[in-house]
């Protein structure tokens, strides 16, 4: 779960992290009254959870009382990479000397905590990755030896810094490296982080992803997880317990599996599209099909439904049954092919039959998509 | 031979006494799998699928002799209940369960590196070597004996390839779910290198996806050591780019996690890509395995 | 420090140990009130810091409301091992099926924490440990490695238990384990730790002693520390920094070191009898050993101070200064003898003499003594 | 030949340019040591007593092949600066602060044993080699060149046996003192081993004290693995016994921990038991040592 800015900087902050000085509007007149506070010129920030919000136009600057209030209306009422944006982050605009790079994150290869610096930070870090390697430092940290400050200074070492900046940089680390471990991030960043005039270090901009599944155990407040789903459909697949991604097709799929759920997509992908992308993982009942055939048929003007399932974890004849419940119920009329493998699965067949769903014993998901073509291809 | 179940292999079932564990149990034996004990605290003495379960893995190993351990762990308790697995001397672990935080992977999966014991997942269908056992939740049906080794990202692709070469007659030595977390207990190459290893394994499949860089570390390692035929397919094409989520990993990674940036090492490092899962049949026919 | 046990009821309570209902009385009348609320039959337990304070007479039962009145006069109104009452906890008399044993310390010489546990819990848990070794358990955890419930379990297993026993009783190591942590504890104990006649446990007894180096990291609420210290004099020393214990002899000591102090009194209590226990620690200053004279001088009827210092970390012609100042500024005209020796030895040697300070140049700390018994030994 | 500091020792002093730390070099330094280089993060470049200062440990041990570091750091940084000493290769730290956490030293001590690294401490006055060098705070004029050692868990006590000794002629080959907290760096066994080892030591004085269980265990050794004459004092007869806080230290260590206890053990291994420190200098002559 990525959190948005504002409550990310509010973690920062009680965290000893220097943060600037802020408030979140949700009307032009708050974003007015908070400049009022801080003082001209301020930055406008558009708080959507998507990531390049900066070159897409979701960070502007403020110089004066009417230009803020031209850029929060506009801004209020904006999309951005096709999220609405209800918040902005209203804060002080500090004064720049340098702009820094720290993030920690989650090496899946090494299996351990990484920090990653670099003295370029900004929009364009990717690039300074890439083409100049020397400006990035990372470490990363075995998990059963823990974090020190000397690795955060031998790592900053290596940038060729002042010791001054090495040691307030440091403290910031540290501090990170606490957060990240206290909410179990899988990314927690700082880009940039600001060096001003006067040597301090401030945190502009701030990352925040919790690992899901710890969210039970995090012992600090967080907010709510369904609630921030911006997408109704894919709050709605969050509330059932699916994974479900909105789509712009109108072929409904519903796999058991994320890589047969991605696999199912690329191949319809090839002559159809996709309305949607469903994986249920292993808890598969009567009860959750039932769910998940209401969830996809939630998109109007689908052409058919392809249901993708194995039985090795998932009883198969279970979730057939709730299928067959819904098509009977609504008196579903479009095309429903389903292939349908593994424990029980010529009981899973018979039960898809019972409603008129099209099976596909093949295993081959290329075959079952030939049939779902060919009964809406040319629709 | 084949690799990581053998008919040396005896194994335990941790939850055996819960929903998924009983039932997955009562396959496991169906499949031949030597399933000799079973281990839930405070359910020790009774029987499940007429298999004895112990309150302790320690007391399990003891009486039982086993050497390896599949997990139907609720995901909280899974942490502790493979270290206590490792204590107690067991070299092989499957770790079914899905929703296990990453902080508790990573200190499982150091352990297991520091006391030398192979295991997998989490959120893995298991390991299947058709005719000799299973442990895991792979469906039998869909697979066959022979030479052809599968390594999948995902679990229910892995049944997909299988069961794909089954129907053209076209076995399996051994099939193995990696698991599909950002962090696993053992990485691409690992497994990798005990199929280069196998006698009875010709040529071997990597069932991939986007996302990570297990793929384009497996590439080395295949351009290095691998003597043996590859394929791979990367599962993903289509799918929307994961929201941004910060740089770091962008960093660490560089241009990795891509399905085309994942295709082009592959492919460089010898492999042949499959771009849908049924051109592995036509691979198979060309390289005359069975 | 150690912690009061109605002091360590309150974190074990705030941690899901289960502990006794319970109120803290510093008067009668207030134990009258708390017993009213929990209904007798009641406990009453002395709340001073000594060790054996049950064997001392300092936990009873009452079983009436005439009968705590009695007992708690009695006991607000007496000493335990020489430390005056002021409070007694009132709790709940729990009925006991069995009583058992949980402790954890730290194990100086294999460096790591340890869990000890005991069938027999009880005041007598030493002399189990000593003739029934197969009675008692423990286990040595790498600080690296961590606690893991499974560890506890296995402990448990050793002493032949019945898995809900061992269910409930590895809880409540796991918290108390987690207690230990935050509070940086040396010794987290529970004896006993009481299985009621309906299986479930219950602490009736509870020992925190905090590391006093790490006071100042701990997250956690803490009492004052130097407030708990009943005898005076060792306040003040507390207060300005020095190790003073108090004693009942009458030959005053002031020394570098812990083991040179205690080497001191081994010699000095051949012929004599020291008055305390004095040590500077590594932080001399004239004004500490001003300070130091002051303190030790506050007991009555003092025969002679014997000064034995080094000076390796210390400046001991600081500390001379701050001697001869106090003999001059109090006149003090009882005999003092100084052992100065080490980094500016001859310095120290010149200071002290100009004050009357009978400074012995030899190595020998008997040497020493024996000048100072010369001088008031047939007194 | 000596333990521990020889002609090879190139000492760095961390926490060099603070009040302690600043003096102390000077001692060191008089002394003959050959104190190469200090280290205190952000007063690189600097010097004190003429000695070089860096930013980092790292920095300082290439800049001057340091193998050896004395701490004189605040006690909260302690653990950390050392986890960076071993870090940079130094292989023998003494660790002069007082105060420092018993959590942290068990996590010192567990990373100094796993790097192979020789560390004394916390609260030791450190190690003195008469003639050769010093690392720590002992005051050299007590001390003589000779052949006996001595390791003492009280700074000053080792400062009073060296002086005793030097009085009547009998001179150290190496002074170490072992550090005062609960938890120890190194354990008396440990050195006492250095010293059998040793050429130029003809035999040993512990200076012990009540509490702990070093000279219990030290007995184990002496009797099992030490040739070399061995005396013993322990002070503490006198002390009020501590206020007792629990059990778990009296079960784990029985009854270990009185000056009896020890006084019993190490002589049913051999060792001589001084009852005052003075009689060292009689059990020297008795044993010709100089």
């Amino acid at each position: 779960m990525r959190l948005h800015e504002y409550e990310t900087l509010d973690i920062f902050e009680q965290n000893r992290i220097p943060v600037p000085r802020r408030g979140i509007a949700g009307t032009t007149h708050e974003a007015l009254q908070i400049a009022g506070e801080i003082g001209f010129p301020v930055m406008l920030k558009a708080q959507v959870l998507a990531g390049g919000r900066g070159l897409a136009g979701g960070v502007r600057v403020a110089l004066t009382q009417d230009e803020l209030e031209d850029v929060a209306e506009e801004m209020l009422s904006s999309d951005i990479k096709g999220l609405p944006v209800r918040k902005v982050l209203v804060c002080e605009k500090a004064a720049i000397e340098k702009e820094l790079y720290l993030g920690i994150t989650v090496d899946g290869y090494s299996g351990r905590p990484v920090i990653v610096v670099s003295t370029e930070g900004g929009m364009l870090i990717e690039e300074t990755a890439r083409n100049s390697p020397e400006k990035v430092a990372s470490i990363h940290i075995d998990p059963s030896f823990g974090y020190y400050p000397y690795l955060a200074r031998s790592l900053l070492r290596r940038l060729g810094l002042k010791e001054q900046l090495i040691a307030s940089w440091s403290d910031i680390i540290g501090q990170l490296y606490n957060i990240a471990r206290r909410y179990e991030a899988l990314i927690a960043e700082i880009n940039p982080l600001v060096v001003r005039p006067n040597g301090g270090l401030l945190a502009v901009d701030a990352v925040l992803e919790v690992d899901d599944s710890a969210l039970s155990r995090i012992r600090f407040p967080l907010p709510d997880r369904i609630d921030r789903i911006e997408n109704p459909l894919e709050r709605r697949g969050r509330e059932i317990g699916v994974t479900y991604v909105d789509l712009d097709g109108d072929i409904g799929l519903i796999s058991s599996g994320a890589g047969l759920g991605m696999a199912s997509m690329d191949i319809i992908g090839e002559k159809m599209k996709p309305a949607n992308f469903l994986e249920t993982g292993g808890g598969i009942t009567a009860d959750l099909l039932y769910k998940c055939m209401e969830l996809i048929m939630m998109k109007p003007d689908l052409r058919a439904i392809f249901i993708n399932v194995y039985g090795g974890i998932n009883p198969i004849h279970e979730g057939a049954k709730g299928v067959v419940r819904y098509i009977h119920e609504r008196n579903v009329r479009i095309p429903v092919v389903a292939k349908a493998l593994g424990n029980r699965q010529e009981e899973t067949w018979e039960i898809f039959r019972s409603a008129g769903v099209h099976v596909v014993t093949e295993t081959a998901t290329e075959k079952a998509i030939d049939k779902l073509y060919e009964l809406v291809g040319r629709g | 031979m084949s690799i990581l179940i053998d008919d040396s292999t005896r194994v335990i079932v941790q939850g055996i006494t819960g929903r998924i564990g009983s039932v997955q149990t009562h396959w496991m034996l169906e499949y031949g799998t030597r399933v000799v004990g079973g281990v839930t605290p405070g359910k020790g003495g009774t029987t499940v699928e007429g298999v004895p379960v112990f309150d302790s893995v320690l007391e399990a190993v003891k009486e039982t002799g086993a050497n390896a351990s599949v997990f139907f762990v609720p995901a909280a308790f899974v942490l502790d209940a493979f270290l206590e697995t490792i204590d107690a001397g067991i070299k092989l672990i499957v770790v079914v369960p899905e929703h296990i935080p990453v902080r508790d992977v990573m200190k499982m999966r150091s352990y297991a590196v520091e006391k030398g014991v192979f295991a997998l997942g989490p959120t893995t269908p298991g390991i299947l070597s058709p005719g000799k056992g299973k442990m895991g939740i792979m469906p039998a049906s869909l697979f066959a004996p022979g030479r052809v080794g599968i390594i999948s990202r995902s679990g229910t692709l892995s049944y997909e390839f299988a069961g794909i070469l089954s129907e053209v007659n076209v076995g399996q030595s051994t099939v193995v779910g990696m698991g599909a977390d950002p962090v696993v207990l053992r990485n691409l190459a690992d497994i990798l290198e005990l199929f280069e290893r196998d006698t009875d394994t010709d040529a071997v499949i990597i069932v991939g996806e986007v996302g990570g860089e297990q793929e384009e570390k497996a590439a080395g390692f295949i351009s290095r050591r691998m003597t043996k035929p590859v394929a791979a397919y990367i599962a993903g094409r289509q799918s929307p780019q994961g929201k941004r989520m910060g740089h770091a990993g962008a960093i660490v990674r560089g241009a990795a996690g891509t399905v085309d940036g994942k295709q082009k090492e592959l492919r460089a490092a010898g492999v042949e890509i499959l771009e849908s899962p049924i051109h592995v049949a036509d691979w198979a026919r060309k390289n005359n395995l069975r």
